[in-house]
């Protein structure tokens, strides 16, 4: 038991870095700002809960994982409204969302 | 293990701070510094088990805390505030008021 | 490799001119020295960086952005006479370290004179497994009390400059119905009312748990302020005046000096030392734990007071 | 290369403390002055906490199972000097406040320019 708790604290630490990298990646290639928020978004969220949960499994019951917890509570909360909120600021700063492949300088606003 | 996930959250905080760093609009490099926030709750985390006294998990729940509170402000201040004061449709608006 | 990314961050600083993006990076680079603090072992100061570094220096900064430009004027003088200047004094600074012992070295003198007794006695001192809190609140107690008192001064002389002229507060109903001026950005409203009791309560928490694990005072004060800011940045500045209003803030700041100066004088009268808690119970580890319990309690409210008010003045010239 | 590796902390302090430094005097905006005097001052802090680290030392939390904590007594100075910090930042960004009031600008050259025909 404790050995499959142990395995699947790995899966989930290594799934979350690995989504916490490609989203770094593509907060870097993604063409204009809300493919990038799309990228940062998405990655974010769940890289995070996917990692404390995984440290979670490390520790066992205790007060760290009650904190580890609120952590993740604390993240799936705020994460998502920044983003809400900043597509919204960007959306109403004037900034067009690229709807259509250009060929010309992606990022230029 | 552990070390690869704090490698993995460092490779992904230079990322993001090549973003912030060239960023064309200002929304890119607010993005960034969020990212790079959630990112250093996750180093912080994972730093702790890595020495083993994972028990400072008081200072990422801050992080996670005033990284929220920083974003908010900064949105604030674009939505309301500086940029293009005039342009806005409350022009009066300004930062906490 | 942290410590290049701040390298990194500080030469964008210095070559940005938008000010704005100048102090998004200072952001970046307040949360990465408060990472290098927690890899160097200084939990409570990562603690304190982080909420105030990055929390309340860039809302203070953007706040000042708001009243003045945006952005920064070429520089008309030629820049490499100071470049010079700085390159001369950092090559003496490192032809000083040269000498300075070897980083982790734990032959270093720094760790041999005052450190040693403190790791070894507070156990049996003051009994708290924070050594940075026993330090802080009871063996340095009269430097806090220093600190402390600068705050509060800093506090009343931001009052002073900003606080002064109330020219402006006679149209302050433009900013709409119950004055919040984020009124319609319904998710943002919802998660803050959620958050906003957890924040305090954390707050709360950092306040009496620093004797055993980081936090304190300052630290509690500064979430305890951050939380009011949020709630301002959402709900309005009126919204927020309502609930803590700025006549009971500025006496909360004066009652924090007053409770930690209470508490020392409260030692004399005791028969004991200013800021000596042993003589505050029966039992002299009892009475540290009472006397620090206070005096954090002193420390949190100024600073909490004390921020707040300056957040108050800075937004308030804003509208 | 041990020279190097254990001086590393140390120049990246004075690195850092020299571009806080190289900004306050070089820069004309008074705001991006401020700036730069808090990148000063975290390289002091920074500077303090690298000397108070002891290798294979750990948080001075007493806890038990550890022998070996780092030095706290750098971690007292530094966590009051930090709010301190931050309230002499307010207290200057309130003075550029009023500067800005009083002559519309904060750049440091239009304000020479605006007091010397006087």
């Amino acid at each position: 038991m404790a050995m499959i708790v142990d395995a699947l604290s790995w899966v989930f630490l290594l799934t979350g870095s690995f989504l916490g990298v490609s989203g770094g990646i593509g907060i870097l290639r993604f063409p204009d700002f809300f493919t990038r928020l799309h990228a940062a978004g998405v990655t974010d969220t769940l890289c995070a809960a996917l990692i404390l949960l995984g440290l979670m499994m490390q520790t066992g019951w205790g007060l760290v994982a009650v904190k580890l917890f609120f952590i993740i509570l604390f993240l799936s909360f705020t994460s998502p409204v920044a983003a809400h909120a900043l597509a919204r600021a960007a959306l109403h700063g004037g900034l067009k969302p690229q709807l259509h492949k250009a060929e010309d300088d992606p990022s230029k606003s | 293990m552990f070390a690869a996930a704090t490698l993995a959250v460092l490779v992904t905080m230079g990322l993001a701070l090549i973003r912030a760093f060239r960023g064309p609009t200002v929304y890119d490099r607010i993005l960034a510094v969020n990212m790079f926030g959630t990112k250093t709750v996750l180093f912080i985390a994972v730093f702790g088990f890595l020495t083993g006294r994972p028990d400072f998990l008081d200072i990422a729940l801050v992080y996670a805390l005033i990284n929220f509170i920083s974003t908010v402000a900064v949105l604030k201040f674009f939505e309301y505030g500086g940029l293009g004061r005039a342009a806005t449709t409350a022009p009066d608006e300004g930062e906490g008021g | 490799m942290l410590l290049s990314f701040l390298a990194i961050t500080a030469i964008a600083v210095v070559r940005l001119r938008d000010l704005f993006a100048v102090v998004m990076l200072f952001g970046i680079f307040s949360l990465l020295s408060a990472a290098i603090f927690v890899t160097l072992d200084a939990v409570d100061v990562a603690f304190t960086e982080a909420a105030v570094g990055a929390g309340i220096s860039t809302v203070l900064m953007l706040a000042t952005l708001t009243l003045t430009t945006r952005t920064e004027s070429p520089p008309r003088h030629g820049t490499l006479l100071p470049l010079l200047v700085v390159c001369v004094t950092g090559g003496a600074l490192v032809y000083g370290t040269l000498d300075m012992p070897r980083f982790g070295d734990p032959q270093a003198p720094i760790h041999q004179h005052v450190a040693p007794r403190y790791l070894q006695d507070s156990p049996a001192e003051i009994g708290l497994p924070n050594v940075v809190t026993s330090v802080l609140a009871s063996y340095r107690g009269y430097d806090t009390l220093g600190e402390v008192t600068v705050i509060f001064t800093a506090g009343t002389g931001v009052l002073m400059l900003l606080g002064a002229i109330r020219r402006r507060t006679a149209r302050r109903d433009d900013t709409g119905k119950g004055g919040s001026a984020m009124n319609h950005n319904l998710v943002l409203r919802v998660v803050a009312k959620i958050l906003i009791p957890f924040v305090l309560l954390f707050a709360l928490y950092v306040q009496f748990h620093g004797d055993f694990g980081p936090g304190g005072g300052f630290q509690a004060g500064v979430i305890f302020a951050a939380a009011f800011i949020l709630y301002t940045l959402i709900f309005g500045l009126d919204a927020a005046r309502a609930v803590a209003s700025p006549g009971v803030l500025r006496v909360l700041s004066a009652l924090g000096v007053l409770i930690f100066a209470g508490v020392g004088l409260a030692g004399i009268f005791a028969g004991g030392d200013f800021l000596g808690y042993g003589v505050l119970a029966s039992h002299p580890v009892a009475g540290q734990h009472l006397g620090i319990l206070l005096i954090e309690l002193g420390v949190g409210t100024t600073v909490a007071a004390v921020m707040i008010t300056i957040f108050y003045l800075f937004s308030g010239r804003t509208r | 290369m041990a020279t190097v590796l254990g001086l590393y902390n140390y120049w990246i302090a004075i690195f850092l403390m020299m571009t806080g430094f190289y900004v306050v005097i070089a820069h004309g905006n008074l705001v991006k002055k401020i700036v730069g005097l808090n990148i000063f001052q975290v390289a002091v802090f920074i500077l303090y906490i690298s000397m108070g680290k002891v290798r294979g030392g750990s948080a001075p939390i007493l806890a038990e199972g550890v022998t070996s904590y780092s030095n706290p007594l750098p971690h007292v100075l530094i966590l009051t000097a930090i709010v301190v910090g931050v309230a002499t930042t307010a207290l200057g960004l309130a003075l550029v406040i009023r500067i800005n009031e009083a002559y519309g600008t904060v750049e440091e050259d239009d304000i020479h320019s605006q007091d010397e025909p006087e």
